[in-house]
């Protein structure tokens, strides 16, 4: 009984215990790997696709995918910078607006899909080009700076110690994960996600719900936008192309199912993220050829989605109940 | 004088095609439990549909506590009191039981957004001791058994306080004893002024349970009154619109010596523990047991289904591989699933490709292994006929747009078209009309004189005993006793399925199974 | 838009890019497409988006639309001739911009500065100040996208100079991808100077990650002037407004040019002289030898870095 | 029969007549708008559109019509039709595959080390090849007659191997094929970079550029490939055994197992299917480019994917048609070709572009309505 006890435990934990032994693997190629200063590196580095991928979680859960997240991240980083460096608006005020950016794009998206039935591939996918578009057509394509004090808060430290993006990040995954977890909201999302016909048949809201996750997610995508935009101080064209995959990689590393029903964001898709940026510095310590260094990655990655698939296998045999009499 | 709560008035409803309801009236009463019966597709659960707001009806209106009701949506309808129990289970599969029955509600913490977790699991274990179901309300819902579910679902509508409860088909995967469980808490409820509407198959529970009925045919109101007006033939010939005499068809025994199917000493841990049972040609043998006694866990590692740790299964005295579902429908088995919605049946395909979909290989060209349609088709068509199956059109129409009952035909069809020679059946008759249940009888009589066997499994006695030539006892996860069919004793049956001692047996395993 | 049955006054050319990621691009977009434009030409844009194939389609179509010329800038020398062998065939004048055919198969005009080369001269500077400190030094690049010709051209250039003096240098370069991508770039150079500290001579394979360069160090307490005992010996490739502005406040060392204007003066220039002379199928190879600019030279050379025209204008 | 009721019942006649009264009245309104209807609701909806798009654009693009301009859509349609009809299998599986365009690069990069005829020691020593499969005489049948053939059976290979690999992880550990496939994307990219340091092939045989040049009109070998594939393609699905059994899998892959349906062998062949799609796909991406080329189709993924879903397939599974497929690249192909000959500012092309998709999206909307309504 003891035994099955610990096989189980370390069964259902089996994401987070390969995570310590790639830690443990890169450390003892790198010593400097283990160094708090280097995980901080990471969680800061991981924080903005992070940030990004809860809100892509949100849309997994329904069943939807979002496309768009890359060029929201763009624009609204865009629209920050052209707020501040041609129009003098004050920082805040105009990181809020590029929040809004976020918002637009993401209530035009749950518009599409909820009142005029477009798929959400085609939707996103849609919004994706034209906000990138729009971003090209505003900037010409230049690069857009952005002045020291939007940089200087990547320095700054919340209760003196946690860098501001990773204390972003930390909130967000808090918020999303009660959401998720403990309110009425997040446990219909999972029904909805189960079964879209069930979900109506039982009262539940479902277009509201749908719409309500593509809000989400193009607001943290301009929150992403925004936290990328304190640590790299300049947008270039291409800012943000191919972060949607970069997500939904995220998430589904994380447990994530493109059909939804399946996901979370604490531990899933928050440890989804912070793998990808931990295997990706450790090939960096490592020191190892670029060549190889993504050839590397992917079998890693894949070594991580086996062994949860075997896992869950495994954990479903373990939990079928016992009808037999001891 | 009656105090009528809510009344149908020429209520009419078409899908494309089908004339689902035509001019329906009429009334419930307070305190009162109503049986709708009907033939399997009469229009039951559309006219539940209507009234719980899933369905808008395309004319008449409906009239609840003398107001004009349109529910706009189910949530709509909940606000206005009437619960409704669907014949498909609604629960969601990657929620726990306890947020299953507070999907809609979620009972909060005061001035915070958050749910009372605690509450919610206490409400909820409340509610499940009262259906005297032992689960956790913390277990995921994809974990339980059909019967479980269903009685969750039960639960997730009792918790409600509603004054009108719709009940469609709640028992089809309960057995007797929790079905008279729910009938007492139905009793109750309708004694505390709740107004009922029960629909059912089984109409000797429509007889014990209801007060007045109304009996559908082909979308029609046929008739209505009070219970004791209608003796079961007259239900039965009302619905079917002829004569039927029999319930049961009568069996020909035809059993022959060559076992077909025989299991050694399987054992799987937690599930099944030495089982050793064999059909032999022409023999129908019939498994009972109370719910989660093991019964379909058995039939799925016979199938190949799932996997054991233990023993073997051999067909025709050849040992067959574990879990190739493929290699045993080749060695001639066949195996009707319990849970048709989600194994048996591809709900988004239409009639026809369900049907064939077993057979493919049998109608597909040796090299090219392109499909002869025609010849499937009409042979398909051939097997809807025989099964009276109710559709627009095999080809065109889903699955999913099919009555309860007609789906459980298709799923029962499309295993006939690969003509096996064992046959396993998981509750076949779940769900289908007393009319069909005839005609699936005497398929199984006729399937057995031609030398097919056939493994039953149900939790109705009273069919057991009558198609059966021998049955099985379970009893959490073993087998407790055969009884031949010169044995069959109803009571017997039951108290050994109970694990109580027969006046004749010992104590615990009354009888060593199996005669080799 | 549209009417294309070319009037005979009013000349068409087609340019085709390869895309407009990095402000090297943009510069050199907006070098060719004004030039042509103050020529009184009548220019067709074409964004391939970094895809071969779609460069392709796009050539073929203009040159369906009856363009007198195509400039392209190709994704790679290889796809530059296939392009080129369309263009010859339709007996259109093709000019190549910024990176070489790989081979003279087809018949081009060819205005190319050689990658190689340039971060060479770059690359060189750096280990000149290097050596001054009379010390071995740590060395690091940070590569950009390994699809890209012009990213595996410039760590060549660097890895020519690793070469030239082993001595220098205290371990093997680290290298650091980034798949020309600036979030890639912020998170792998931390890991680099976090695993190698001592990392004190750092070449960008392009200065549109100066900012980059900069969170990172700067916190570290690396971004420093030149001459600082902290300093990282900072070299880049380009020559774009922010090196520019980099090399005058002094904390950059050097950077690779390649000298844009010039480089779209001598393709325009030869380009007219094929059209108006009607000749389809010109075949000519023009190099910018391109430079380095340094600390060195600032004060004499500075005039040709496009980035630094730019940065003045814009100040 | 006997109909004793107790509650009233109301004549049958009057509802009756009403209901006939009523669809007589509606079968005339039918009548009408019959036409209009037909074409909206028809399957070929897709392909209307797209036309209806090219009439629209005809006086403001005469040359859309130019024969050589029609050559360039055809050329630039077929290879991504190959590829989209591989998608289309997983597609139906419920899958994805986003491999598929590394499964060009990597089948690229094999086929053209095989087949080339000579390649550069500057720029390949580096390469693990080198010395091994590629010398300065090129490939290993750099000279032969069998390079062309040979060449690209190994290409198919490659094709087929890695959509075995990406087959057998989704069917037998059941891992999510988003990852899986995502994951082998990753690699084989990789993998084709590194094989060749980053190079470019060339130096290919005559013959294997032939196989993407028109011949008189519009024929060629791509085309011929393409037809070809799309007619076996859509008996395959329509007609075969394996095509029923996958709409099966894709629809209900618990409920196909019970009966009897190899679930495990057909995810396995319709990933290898995509795989080997792919591949072709990269014989004739690279033959029009001449080069076995590492970053090959690298960014075709969204095209493959956007195609199949405009053409009416969902992500979700147990849906689709070769036909859909067609339509879909079609429209993809006119999108981009009238963009391209609009010669719009770059700035605003992907507005437009967006624009241009949504339109069809709504249109198809409306029509999946009505059609619904209809039925
Ligand atoms: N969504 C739908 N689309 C098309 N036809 C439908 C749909 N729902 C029901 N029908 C048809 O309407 C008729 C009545 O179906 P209904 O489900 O009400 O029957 P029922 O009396 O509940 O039968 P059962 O006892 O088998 O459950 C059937 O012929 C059925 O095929
Ligand atoms: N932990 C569990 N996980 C999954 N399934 C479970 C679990 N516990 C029980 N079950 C289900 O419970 C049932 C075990 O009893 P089984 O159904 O075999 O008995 P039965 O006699 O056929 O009962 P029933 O009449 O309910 O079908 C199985 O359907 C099995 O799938
Ligand atoms: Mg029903
Ligand atoms: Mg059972």
């Amino acid at each position: 009984m003891d035994r099955t006890k610990v096989i189980k435990f370390t069964l259902k934990n089996s994401t987070a215990v390969l995570f310590v032994l790639i830690f443990i693997m890169f450390g003892l190629i790198a010593p400097r790997f283990f160094t708090l200063k280097n995980f901080q590196n990471i969680m800061s580095n991981a924080s903005y696709i992070g940030i990004i991928a809860v809100g892509m979680t949100f849309v997994l859960l329904t069943g939807g995918i979002d496309l768009s997240v890359g060029s929201t991240m763009y624009l609204s980083a865009v629209v920050c910078g052209k707020l501040i460096n041609e129009f003098q608006v004050p920082v805040v005020l105009a990181v809020l607006l590029s929040l809004c950016v976020g918002l637009i794009i993401g209530m035009v998206n749950a518009f599409a899909i909820t009142k005029l039935r477009l798929v959400p591939f085609i939707t996103t996918l849609i919004t994706q080009t034209v906000a990138r578009g729009f971003g090209l057509f505003i900037t010409r394509s230049v690069a857009v700076n952005y002045p020291d004090s939007v940089t200087l808060m990547s320095t700054s430290k919340v209760l003196g110690f946690i860098p501001l993006q990773i204390f972003i990040f930390l909130v967000v995954v808090l918020i999303a994960a009660l959401v998720l977890n403990r309110t009425r909201y997040g446990r219909q999302l999972y029904a909805v996600g189960n079964d879209l016909e069930f979900a109506k048949k039982a009262g539940i809201k479902c277009d509201r719900l749908i719409a309500s996750t593509y809000v989400i997610s193009g607001l943290l995508a301009a929150l992403g936008g925004f936290v990328t935009i304190t640590q790299i101080g300049r947008v270039n064209a291409g800012f943000g192309s191919g972060e949607e995959f970069d997500a939904i990689a995220a998430a589904v590393l994380g447990g994530a199912s493109l059909f939804g029903g399946i996901g979370t964001v604490f531990p899933g898709t928050v440890l989804g993220t912070v793998m990808i940026e931990m295997i990706q510095a450790g090939l960096v310590f490592a020191n190892i050829d670029i060549y190889i260094q993504p050839i590397i990655m992917a079998l890693i990655i894949f070594m991580a989605v086996f062994i949860d698939s075997v896992r869950t296998t495994q954990i479903h045999k373990l939990e079928r109940r016992n009808i037999l009499k001891a | 004088m009656a105090d009528v709560v809510f009344s149908y008035k020429h209520i009419t409803k078409r899908f494309f095609g089908v004339h689902a309801l035509k001019d329906v009236s009429f009334e419930l009463e307070r305190g009162k439990i109503l049986g709708l019966v009907g033939e399997n597709g009469a229009g039951k659960s559309t006219l539940m549909n209507i009234m719980g707001g899933v369905l808008e009806p395309d004319e008449g209106v409906m009239q609840l506590h003398g107001a004009p009701y349109t529910p706009k949506s189910p949530l709509d309808a909940s606000a206005h009191g009437i619960e409704f129990i669907h014949q498909e289970l609604n629960l969601f599969t990657n929620l726990s039981v306890s947020e299953n029955i507070s999907i809609s509600k979620f009972p909060c913490i005061q001035k915070t957004p958050f749910f009372n977790k605690k509450q919610m699991r206490f409400c909820c274990k409340e509610l499940l001791d009262s259906l005297h179901l032992d689960i956790s309300p913390n277990i995921l819902v994809e974990n339980l058994s059909p019967g479980e579910r269903q009685l969750v679902e039960i639960a997730k509508a009792l918790s409600t306080n509603a004054d009108i409860l719709l009940f469609d088909e709640p028992t089809t995967s309960l057995t007797a004893k929790e079905t008279e469980n729910l009938f007492a808490i139905m009793r109750r409820l309708r004694d505390e002024g709740k107004s009922i509407i029960y629909i059912s198959h089984i109409l000797s529970d429509v007889i014990s349970l209801v007060d007045d009925i109304v009996v559908l045919r082909d979308g029609q109101v046929i008739c209505g009154g009070p219970i004791e007006d209608f003796p079961i033939h007259r239900m039965i010939n009302l619905m079917v619109g002829r004569e039927i005499s029999n319930v049961f068809p009568e069996r020909h025994s035809t059993i022959k010596s060559n076992v077909i199917l025989k299991s050694n000493k399987v054992s799987e841990t937690g599930i099944v523990r030495n089982i050793n049972i064999n059909v032999r040609e022409g023999e129908i043998v019939g498994m009972f047991g109370l719910m989660g006694s093991g019964r379909t866990e058995f039939a799925r590692m016979v199938f190949g289904v799932d996997s054991y740790r233990e023993g073997s299964i051999m067909v025709q005295g050849e040992p067959l591989p574990k879990h190739k579902p493929q290699e045993s429908i080749k060695r001639g088995l066949a195996f009707i699933t319990e849970n048709r919605r989600e194994e048996g049946l591809l709900m988004d395909y239409p009639i026809l490709e369900n049907i064939a979909l077993v057979s493919l290989p049998d109608f597909s060209a040796p090299i090219t292994r392109l499909v002869n349609t025609k010849r499937l088709s009409k042979e398909a068509q051939e097997i809807g006929t025989s099964l009276h199956l109710k559709c627009t059109s095999l080809k065109n129409q889903k699955v999913k747009s099919l009555s309860g009952g007609n789906q459980q035909k298709v799923v029962i069809g499309k295993w006939l078209l690969k003509h096996p020679s064992l046959l396993i059946m998981d509750e076949p008759t779940r769900g289908i009309d007393v009319g069909a249940k005839y005609e699936v009888y005497v398929i199984m009589d006729r399937l057995a004189s031609e030398g097919t066997g056939i493994l039953f499994i149900s939790s109705e006695v009273e069919e057991l005993m009558a198609m059966c030539d021998r049955i099985i006892v379970w009893s959490q996860g073993e087998v407790m006793h055969e009884f031949l069919r010169k044995d069959f004793n109803q009571e017997h049956i039951m108290r050994i399925a109970f694990r109580q001692s027969l006046e004749y047996g010992s104590n615990e395993k009354a009888v060593a199974n199996g005669q080799d | 838009a549209g009417a294309k049955e070319a009037k005979s006054d009013e000349i068409t050319i087609a340019f085709c890019f390869q895309d407009l990621e990095t402000e090297f691009w943009v510069a050199g977009h907006k070098a060719i497409t004004e030039t042509l434009r103050e020529n009184g030409i009548k220019v067709i844009e074409k964004n391939a988006n970094e895809d071969a194939n779609r460069q392709l389609e796009q050539v073929k179509d203009v040159i369906t639309q009856g363009v007198d010329g195509v400039i392209i800038i190709p994704q790679d020398g290889e796809s530059a001739v296939t392009i080129a062998k369309v263009c010859n065939e339709a007996g259109v004048p093709i000019g190549v911009f910024n990176r070489p055919p790989s081979d003279r198969s087809a018949k081009n005009l060819v205005v190319v500065a050689n990658n190689e080369v340039i971060a060479e001269a770059a690359v060189e500077h750096m280990a000149q100040e290097a050596k001054k400190l009379g010390r071995k030094v740590y060395p690091a690049i940070m590569v950009g996208d390994l699809g890209d010709p012009n990213a595996v051209g410039r760590r060549q250039g660097f890895m020519n100079v690793m070469a030239k003096y082993p001595d220098l240098w205290a371990q093997a370069p680290v290298e650091i991808p980034t798949k020309w991508d600036a979030n890639v770039a912020l998170a792998n150079l931390q890991s680099a100077m976090q695993a190698n500290p001592k990392i004190d001579f750092l070449f960008t394979s392009s200065d549109f990650l100066f900012p980059v360069i900069k969170s990172v160090l700067a916190p570290l307490g690396k971004w420093n002037l030149v001459g600082d005992p902290n300093h990282v010996i900072l070299g880049g490739l380009d020559g774009d407004v922010t090196a520019a502005r980099l090399l005058e406040e002094g904390y950059l060392d050097a950077t690779g040019v390649q000298n844009l204007f010039y480089e779209a003066d001598l393709m325009l220039e030869a380009m007219l002289l094929a059209i108006k002379s009607g000749e389809k199928t010109p075949d000519k190879w023009m190099d910018d030898p391109g430079f380095a600019l340094t600390q060195a030279n600032l004060s004499t050379k500075a005039e040709e870095m496009w980035g630094w025209v730019l940065y003045k204008e814009k100040k | 029969m006997k109909q004793s009721l107790r509650k009233q019942r109301p004549d049958e006649g009057t509802p009756m007549m009403q209901k006939t009264a009523l669809t007589a009245s509606s079968r005339t309104i039918t009548m009408h708008a019959s036409l209009a209807k037909r074409l909206l609701l028809s399957e070929y909806f897709v392909l209307y559109l797209t036309i209806l798009y090219i009439l629209v654009l005809t006086p403001i693009i005469p040359r859309l019509w130019h024969p050589m301009n029609i050559q360039n859509i055809l050329s630039n349609m077929w290879p991504l039709l190959v590829v989209a009809i591989g998608q289309t299998f997983v597609l139906i599986l419920a899958g994805i595959d986003l491999s598929q365009t590394s499964v060009m690069a990597m089948s690229s990069v094999i086929g053209a080390v095989v087949m080339t005829s000579s390649a550069d020691p500057i720029l390949f020593t580096k390469s693990p090849l080198w010395g091994v499969l590629l010398s300065e005489q090129g490939g290993l049948l750099g000279a032969s007659a069998f390079a062309v053939p040979v060449g690209i059976l190994v290409m198919l290979a490659v094709g087929l191997f890695i959509g075995f690999l990406n087959g057998f992880s989704v069917a037998y550990f059941k891992m999510p094929p988003f990852i899986v496939t995502l994951v082998s994307m990753m690699l084989f990219s990789a993998m084709a970079i590194y094989l060749t340091k980053s190079e470019n092939i060339r130096h290919l045989p005559q013959a294997y550029l032939q196989i993407s040049k028109t011949k008189g009109s519009f024929i060629s070998g791509s085309l011929i490939i393409a037809l070809f594939l799309a007619i076996i393609a859509h008996i395959v699905l329509t007609r075969t055994l394996f095509g029923k059994r996958l709409y099966a899998v894709g629809i209900n892959t618990t409920a196909s197992e019970i009966s009897g349906v190899p679930a495990k062998t057909t995810i396995i062949a319709a990933y290898m299917l995509s795989g080997a799609c792919a591949a072709i796909a990269g014989v004739l991406y690279s033959s029009r480019l001449e080069m076995g080329r590492p970053t090959l189709g690298s960014t075709l993924f969204i095209d493959i994917v956007g195609a199949n879903i405009i053409g009416g397939i969902s992500l979700a599974g147990g849906k689709g048609k070769v036909t859909w497929t067609i339509f879909g690249v079609f429209f993809f192909i006119i999108l981009a070709n009238s963009l391209n000959m609009l010669n719009l500012s770059f700035y605003i092309i992907d507005m437009v572009k967006g624009s241009v998709i949504l339109v069809a999206a709504l249109l198809d909307v409306a029509r999946n309505s009505i059609r619904k309504s209809q039925m």
